[in-house]
């Protein structure tokens, strides 16, 4: 099944088996949200249990906390990630922190789901990755799923938590797996093995890096669509790269990262966000403070611009496999 | 004692009509055109509460224009007003083909409400600036902005003013007064207002004038702009578009339990007025009469303009999904261009082959001027902009670190 | 054309009175008591749009308890309610001075606003939640919770509840429905909202009450709250307390061009009335009013609690600096203590005797109480809460990032 | 003078100089700010030039926007850097980006300051430094004085500045320098030569580190209150450590810190900020990137905790000269 429908099957598991999950947000309800991961929610459970909201990301967010110190468990959408702004303070001073400074008299288990990233032809507000404005919230969790498995079992794992999960969805996976090879045919989910999706509810846990390349010279950290860019440019360049896709940014499966730089002795990070302050700067110094001894070369990052993401240059801004092989190389010759 | 109360349940409103539902809006009421009056412009907002809960229309059914509110334009600048919105509507419908040829990514069209922002346009002054959505191109097309120009930009060819940095009709003119136009929703209605409170601060007599969607009024920029023109009594004319739609979601979600979004204007002792904007003649008499009373020093107003989202909301969206095929046709409002050229008739004005005439003119125009920026460019025919252009301009002097990463990407 | 125009200016409002100046409350227009009837639960808020420019008063000034609101509490609540307040105001004395002592590092009082808090919480019942601001602790007073763990709380000592990670004040009680305080304004007011919807979405009969100042009104999550209790008629009551100030600011500023706050519910169409805040009758029957109305499905209830704020912000501010020192005194409205007192006393169930010794009581309990406090522990005198206690409850298990981390602190 | 005395006077300064100089913000007008950096600024300027606003952070960074882009120069004042997340939406998506989407169509000079940091027990509300928040965004610069002769000189260069410039006081600065020994007696900037601040228009350029201890052992990033504390651990341990007050973090002045770290060969990085995804690890990666094969150690990153400032255990928090001496000592052992 595509991501969408796995997103979607995800929901129905968990509204299925608890009536206190609920799923909210700007079109979401009669429509089934614009990306349709709820599409069939609202005539299924009800309109009380899943329904549109006003144009209000702040207020969606607010009501979905208010909810959760009530005893429900909201999942809701943001439409796309470039809209998460106006929501930031309701995350940042309220989600994230209700449960320490309550000392867990009132605690906030929400899902904010919300699709990511470009190649999408989106311009700057369809396209952004904003994880790293997470990642410096203590009190989240992070979540990046790159496959549909992935996405149903993270999604199923991120409503059982019992603290505030943001769930970003590379939207341009949403069909089909991409390797940044943007003028080469699409492909779509129905052929992939990622694409068979387990029945029911099963998770696939927070915190737990999955290795989807193995190999000797040079790690690479992605999550994403990174994931695939990475496989391609491996096999491109003939590197030997390891790669590794994080799926859980915050809180992060370091030994998995670790025991593979011991291993290399090298490091790719790769990621679409822009580069300064993004994720990558946090996956590098955690690196550098773990392996320093192992490491045979500088660390590369691959990243997007510090510019906002252009509509006409969207294949120079996007890490694509060109660029991510020449990291390879070059971390090799290092 | 908590025993006596029944369960409580959620309320969550639902339109009229469905996809196969018989779309009604006998729940609708129209005042008959001429019935509001005009207040002076100096008018405390508290005496035209009433405003907000009517529509100020002009053009009646036999297409005659009634009322205090009529008389604003001569036939001439009727005519012009018509032939902006045929060319409004034409390039709209070449766009979208274009878009669907894979000419570009993107298209939002204006069909059934074309007349709120040409016949806005030219109710301003030079100088004056609009802070508008992605829906109120016709403040560009009335207000003499190359179309040649609008294509370029949607194309992101070589000669796009944005150096294909923005999605397609994301355009920006500080010369025409058209803001750079963002894609999150709300946040330029506050700017507006910021901006009214500097030249009112400059001891300047420009305005500013706002502009959102129904939906997009429950954005939290909203309130502030709301907040701040209340308080510093800014020179702003701030216009809520309200279309019914909202991509899927009708405007009972946003508009909750009041009557009408103008309504939202009175919690803050802002004049409030609805108008039909489908009517070209309201519009333009009732943004003259709010430019003049921002310019006036009287404070800012807050005009509902009532229209129809007739076609879809984007190029990525298809309405039959949540609404009925038939509720554009039975929307009681009309279609502006037919109305408007339905008076220019009556009046003796105009006829059915000018207007034929004039239809296949401005298509003309629209299209020659589409083969123009065609030959210019198109999105990704490997022609520019180039991607040294996303470097540029993210600062005014560019950076240490961009310029290596510029070096980086080898351009 | 623009030239016959006049320069524009910028209108920044200005309070009636600066330091030096004499406070003149005349242009305050304030009903006479028992001048607003009181409508049925379940009125259309479009019905008593008056409400929302009126004040709803029950006691007048010879103490006699009038009119429609009057009547909902027997002598002895009325003594009950005396005592709340007087506690809440020897509370606010003692800890007051303890933050001048340096046992605590900040304090935020509510002289002049104790009916508001005490008389609410006893409209509610077991099980509602409040998300209150910081200063209505009142709701905790009234509603039984321990004062000693309230100062346990201000202490940051070894049984402070929140483990010393709150500032002063910030108390979380959920078992006295009473949300954990937020340091920032204003986010608080849609949770309560959501918490409604909760209620509504789960069959429960239980409502919510939402708290906001006058200043924080302006926030934008003011609106995000306004518009989701209108569009899902959520079972809350949502409260401003215009205490005519926020810190320096006086209520202009964020009220900007209407009349009264409570008139912003008149955007949404919810149900918004006006109330003495300083009348502990009053204060008592509106909120009784409004939840009733909440809990039987009707909707969202607006109410602005008029009131003064008569000391200093909080123990970082000094009035003075921005406000005459007799603007509290000249306050139209009275002192609430005093006012219940003298009400009590016209109807032969109280004196001035009375009085003295139940004040007498009441600071003996809470010096007291301050006695047990301070014997666990003042913030910095070395004892506890632990340092461990500031990496746990980040999550509800520790990741291992931040066992790390605790493990590099040394804890 | 003091940093709030330097502070008033840059704005006195621009305001004189130019009339496009608008300041405003909550109780910056009648009363100059809870903190008093905007005093007497009202009565000197009018009621048009220097104003109270409501309490909308949104509106107040929204109303400037347009207002820059009116012509104006806007200064305001988030009244702490803890609330400035209701305008985030408008700094991140409008002022950061108006250049770029317009082609400099319309501009944003405008500065918002806020003060930021702990040590005054403010608890999670009142002690947040959220400067990798901004640093993640392109468009924006990032500035962070550490005393009253920087402020003064740093603020006139923002508000020269042709686009938007995000100012952090560090609030435990405003009084006095501050090196973490909270329990001997507080200092003030009388006696301090950086409290000697030149009068008039004297600019400190952005985008230039400066070197406040030079050294020899080791290299240390460090911005704000940070640098005292830095200072103070190194005459604490005797580590010969170089201090750099990096003074603008964005752009940042990556020359001075390469250079510095070639000679010393180790680096630590001081921030209060929490530590995952903070500004520090942009640091780290940088010299990373830059300093590879200089690096004779594994950077350290000395940082506020991952969890919310806490009130009770402000010191427990706050990365204090002991903490910083323990890894000035780490990283020459390394
Ligand atoms: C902050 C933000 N949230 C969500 C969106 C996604 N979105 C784009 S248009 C739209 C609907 C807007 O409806 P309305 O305001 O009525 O304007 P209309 O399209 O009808 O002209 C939505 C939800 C957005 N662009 N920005
Ligand atoms: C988001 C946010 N902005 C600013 C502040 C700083 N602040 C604390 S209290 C206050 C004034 C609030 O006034 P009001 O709402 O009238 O409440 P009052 O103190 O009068 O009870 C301000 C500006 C804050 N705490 N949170
Ligand atoms: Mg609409
Ligand atoms: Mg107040």
């Amino acid at each position: 099944m595509t991501m969408i429908e796995a997103i979607r099957e995800a929901h129905d598991v968990a509204m299925a088996a608890d009536d206190r999950v609920v799923v909210f947000g700007e079109d979401v309800g009669f429509f089934g949200g614009v990306f349709r991961c709820t599409a069939g929610l609202q005539a299924k459970y009800g309109k009380s249990r899943c329904f549109d909201t006003p144009i209000n990301e702040s207020g969606i967010v607010g009501t979905a906390i208010g909810m959760a110190a009530y005893g429900l468990k909201p999942v809701i959408e943001i439409q796309f990630a470039d809209y998460v702004y106006p929501a930031y303070d309701q995350i940042v001073s309220e989600a994230a922190r209700l449960r320490h400074r309550s000392n867990a008299d009132f605690t906030c288990p929400i899902v904010i789901r919300m699709p990511t990233g470009g190649g999408i032809f989106g311009g700057q507000t369809h396209s952004q990755s904003p994880e790293a404005l997470f990642t410096h919230v203590s009190g989240l969790k992070v979540v990046v799923p790159s496959n549909p498995r992935d996405a149903k079992g993270l999604l199923l794992a991120s409503i059982e938590d019992p603290d505030p999960v943001i769930f970003l969805e590379p939207k341009r996976l949403y069909n089909g797996p991409f390797d940044g090879y943007h003028d080469r045919p699409v492909t779509s989910w129905k052929k992939h093995p990622k694409g068979e999706v387990p029945e029911g509810n099963e998770i696939v846990p927070l915190g737990k890096a999955s290795i989807t390349r193995e190999g000797s010279d040079v790690t690479v950290l992605a999550y994403g669509t990174m994931v695939y860019v990475a496989e391609a440019a491996a096999e491109a360049t003939g590197v030997d790269a390891e790669v590794i896709d994080l799926r859980t940014l915050l809180p992060l499966d370091l030994d998995t990262i670790t025991a593979s730089v011991e291993k290399t002795g090298r490091c790719v990070i790769v990621h679409e966000a822009t580069r300064t302050s993004g994720f990558g700067a946090e996956l590098m110094c955690l690196v550098q403070e773990s392996c320093f001894y192992h490491l045979e070369a500088p660390m590369i990052r691959v990243t997007g611009w510090d510019t906002p993401y252009p509509h006409a240059q969207e294949w120079e801004y996007f890490p694509g496999p060109a660029r991510v092989g020449e990291a390879l190389k070059k971390v090799m010759e290092g | 004692m908590s025993d006596d109360f029944p369960p409580l349940s959620l309320n969550v409103p639902e339109p009229g009509c469905r996809p196969g539902d018989t779309p009604d809006f006998s729940d609708f009421e129209i005042p008959r055109a001429g019935a509001v009056k005009r207040p002076p412009v100096d008018v405390e907002p508290d005496e035209i509460r009433e405003m907000a809960f009517s529509i100020v229309r002009v053009l009646n059914k036999d297409g005659e224009a009634v009322g205090d509110w009529a008389g604003a334009l001569t036939p001439e600048e009727l005519r012009e007003g018509l032939r902006h919105m045929l060319t409004l509507r034409a390039f709209d419908a070449r766009m979208l083909i274009a878009q669907r040829q894979g000419k570009t990514s993107f298209y939002m069209q204006h069909l059934g409400e074309e007349a709120i922002s040409c016949a806005f346009a030219t109710a301003l002054q030079p100088g004056d600036m609009n802070f508008p959505t992605y829906r109120q191109a016709g403040l560009l097309i009335a207000g003499g902005y190359p179309m040649l120009t609008m294509m370029n930009q949607i194309y992101s060819n070589a000669e796009d003013p944005l150096h294909g940095r923005q999605l397609p009709i994301m355009y920006s003119s500080k010369e025409h007064g058209f803001f750079s136009i963002s894609g999150n929703l709300g946040t330029q209605f506050v700017q507006s207002v910021g901006w009214a409170m500097a030249s009112a601060i400059s001891g300047d007599t420009k305005i500013a004038t706002g502009w959102i969607g129904d939906g997009s009024t429950a954005e939290s920029d909203f309130h502030s702009a709301m907040v701040f023109a209340s308080t510093y009594d800014a020179p702003v004319v701030l216009n809520i578009v309200n279309n019914q739609w909202a991509i899927s979601t009708f405007q009972g979600i946003a508009r909750g339990g009041v009557g009408t979004f103008a309504a939202r204007g009175h919690g803050f002792g802002i004049a409030s007025i609805r108008v039909d904007g489908n009517d070209y003649l309201a519009v333009h008499a009732v943004a003259k009469w709010a430019a003049e009373r921002a310019r006036r020093g009287y404070g800012p107003t807050l005009i509902e303009h009532v229209t129809y989202r007739a076609g879809g909301h984007s190029t990525s969206d298809d309405p039959s999904a949540y609404r009925d095929k038939n509720e554009a046709a039975a929307w009681p409002l009309g279609d502006p261009i037919e109305r408007l050229k339905k008076h220019l008739i009556t009046i003796g004005e105009w006829s059915e082959e000018r207007h034929k005439q004039a239809e296949a003119e401005v298509m003309d125009t629209v299209i020659a001027t589409q083969k123009k920026a065609e030959a210019i460019g198109t999105l990704g025919d490997g022609q520019a902009p180039s991607p040294r252009d996303m470097f540029e301009g993210v600062y005014e002097t560019m950076p240490p670190h961009l310029i290596r990463q510029r070096q980086e990407a080898g351009y």
